[in-house]
């Protein structure tokens, strides 16, 4: 059981760690400010939750266990909130998204 | 031998990247910035002097022994709110030069200053 | 298994920092700072378990929250009019808009 | 790990001296308040780093925006006299250089520090104050007089930049014309509806850290800088009349001085009954439940002092900010 549980965690906190680390470079390569949020915004949720999650499996005690939780449901809530509203001010106030000449033609066909 | 002074070099480097703002940098603002790392280098600097090595964080528990120094972590602690506090401070008095002047930048406000006197 | 994920931390920290410095627009800055932020929790959380006291966990919560206020705050903020877009000389966004601004979302 | 973290407090400084767009400066000064607070989470200093979160990347960002965002956001290119300031700071750097190098090394554990005051406070805290958070049995007992001092400071900073900015001529203008537009408006509805569901349980939060600091990371500083960053937020979302509604100016003044008097009413009690001046065994006849009553009274006090002022400087800078944008179109910088 504790081995097992010690695995879980190990496997959570792998995937964790190689979903930020990707988020992180997606950060940096990706050419446009819209395509490198979402690169960070979603890692970022992702990452973060299966890191916590990981966590949790090793902990033995409970106090421990609900901040671990309080953490998650924060992430969980305010880091979607943020990009929301960073994205949309972005927007409002004049960044333009940097489309590709081709697809931008099939976008106004539509 | 090296690393033993590694956290006071890059104390000492913060610190001057600090002043170094502060008298060569004609903004206000930029200036107040160059004050805040001025001070968290001092803060970096107490906090490195209480730890010791092997210790944990001066909160008593059951089978720990060795704890780091309390008494800088409570001289900073209030530290850090007074910094904000008198940052404060600080910006209020550049948002009035702003206000009088028309400028935050060191020179303009000094050619004002001339001519009108 | 816990110190691989600080080091991947660190690595991701690094990178966001990166984009921070270089960030050529306002926004990828904020960005920058907010993905700094989630990962500050992280590695607050980890250092935790690393040192054996994972009881002060209530740091990373206040990180959290304060990630939150303060990214608003910078968004309020960048929506008054001493920071809207267009004001921005710096810009390497601004080459490809002149291409793109036929394009209206 | 902590020389990696220092490493990233390097470059971020170095990047703010290269720095010249005033907003990703605070940019990177949010960052750098967070990179020194997780080292301080390395290097033991817990409740240092809960002060340093709170503080550092929220509200010292903050109030440089808004700063910003009245004054202007370009800096000026002016190249002014380097190689006097190159000289003044690598004389001084080099003379540091000199005196640090007899001290003694990073986490010594014979280091003068360690051997003079702190053995006591580490053994004998327990047995005289009753709580397990030296630090904060150190802050509010052992050097309860000055940790009065540093309420006292920001109190009187408090005081000054309502001076500053209350008298001010831009402030008497303008004063209805103005709707409440500068506020998020309508549009931003999501973040709305998370504010209105998170305020509530940042203040819970707020005042578990302000009663929890015997025990854990906390006490009244980081309460009150929480507690004011939760309020600020809603001021920020909901427009400042919203949020006058509940914290009016002059209620604001009043708990900041009410949180001061507070403080020193307890050293006055201690010395009616008999003890020194914030010598809290005489509270009552236990002399640890006397240092818990002294103890929770004054950590009230510094978060009401603490909240309150934080929010005096931010409604401050923040009703001078709403003010001028009227007549902002005068202003050329921009």
């Amino acid at each position: 059981m504790d081995t097992l549980m010690n695995f879980l965690s190990a496997l959570c906190l792998l995937v964790g760690a190689l979903i930020c680390v990707s988020g992180a470079v997606g950060v940096n390569r990706f050419n446009d400010f819209y395509t490198r949020m979402h690169a960070a915004s979603v890692t970022d949720t992702l990452g973060a939750a299966f890191i916590l999650i990981g966590l949790m499996l090793i902990s033995d005690q409970f106090i421990v266990i609900a901040k671990l939780m309080i953490i998650l449901l924060l992430g969980l809530i305010v880091g979607p909130t943020t990009s929301h509203v960073l994205a949309k001010a972005a927007l409002k106030n004049g960044l333009k998204p940097n489309i590709p000449e081709q697809s931008r033609n099939d976008i106004s066909k539509k | 031998m090296i690393m033993g002074h590694f956290n006071s070099w890059v104390v000492i480097i913060l610190m001057m990247i600090g002043l170094y703002i502060v008298i060569a940098q004609g903004n206000l603002i930029k200036k107040l910035v160059g004050l805040t790392l001025f001070q968290t280098s001092v803060f970096i600097f107490y906090i490195s002097m209480a730890n010791v090595d092997g210790a944990t964080a001066p909160i008593l528990a059951q089978g720990i022994t060795s704890y780091s120094n309390p008494l800088p972590h409570a001289l900073i602690l209030t530290a850090i709110v007074v910094g904000i506090a008198t940052t404060a401070v600080g910006l209020a008095l550049v948002v009035r030069i702003k206000a009088a002047y028309g400028s935050i930048e060191e020179d303009e406000i000094d050619a004002i200053d001339k001519q009108e006197g | 298994m816990i110190i691989a994920a600080t080091l991947a931390i660190f690595a991701a920290m690094a990178l966001a920092l990166a984009r921070a410095v270089l960030g050529p627009s306002l926004y990828d800055r904020i960005l920058a700072v907010n993905m700094f932020g989630t990962k500050t929790v992280l590695l607050i959380a980890l250092l935790g378990f690393l040192m054996g006291r994972p009881e002060f966990l209530d740091i990373a919560i206040v990180y959290a929250l304060i990630n939150f206020i303060s990214v608003i705050g910078v968004l309020r903020y960048s929506g008054s009019n001493a920071f809207k877009h267009e004001n921005i000389a710096d810009e390497t966004i601004e080459q490809s808009a002149s291409r793109s601004d036929k394009w209206t979302p | 790990m902590n020389i990696v973290l220092l490493t990233f407090l390097l470059i971020v400084a170095i990047a703010i001296i290269r720095t010249r767009d005033l907003f990703a400066v605070t940019m990177l000064l949010s960052i750098y308040g967070l990179l020194s607070a997780s080292f301080f989470v390395t290097l033991d200093a817990v409740d240092v780093a809960f002060t340093e979160a709170a503080v550092g990347a929220g509200i010292s960002g903050l109030l440089m925006l808004v700063a910003i965002s009245i004054t202007g956001r370009k800096e000026q290119s002016a190249k002014r006299k380097p190689f006097i300031a190159l000289l003044v700071v690598s004389l001084t750097t080099l003379l540091l250089f000199y005196g640090i190098s007899d001290m003694p090394y990073f986490g010594a554990t014979d280091a003068p520090i360690h051997n003079h005051v702190a053995p006591r406070y580490i053994q004998d805290s327990m047995g005289e104050v009753g709580i397990p958070n030296i630090v904060t049995s150190v802050l509010a007992t052992y050097r309860a007089f000055d940790t009065f001092g540093e309420v006292v400071v920001i109190f009187t900073a408090g005081i000054g930049v309502f001076a500053l900015l209350s008298s001010s001529n831009a402030h008497s203008q303008a004063k209805n014309i103005i709707p409440d537009q500068n506020s998020m408006d309508k549009r931003h509805l999501v973040i709305r509806i998370v504010t209105k569901i998170l305020f509530p349980f940042i203040l819970l939060f707020a005042l578990y850290v302000q009663f929890h600091g015997d025990f854990g990371p906390g006490g009244g500083f980081q309460a009150g800088v929480v507690f004011a960053a939760a309020v600020i937020l809603y001021a920020m979302l909901f427009g400042m009349k919203e949020a006058t509604k509940v914290f009016s100016q002059s209620l604001v003044q009043v708990v900041a001085a009410i949180g001061v008097l507070l403080y020193a009413s307890v050293g006055v009690a201690t010395l009616l009954l008999g003890g020194d001046f914030f010598d809290y065994n005489s509270l009552a006849s236990d002399p640890i439940a006397g240092q818990h009553i002294g103890i929770l009274v004054i950590e009230l006090g510094v978060g009401c002092t603490v909240a309150a002022v934080m929010m005096i400087i931010f409604f401050s800078f923040n009703d001078l900010q709403e003010q001028p944008k009227a007549d902002n179109n005068k202003e050329p910088e921009l």
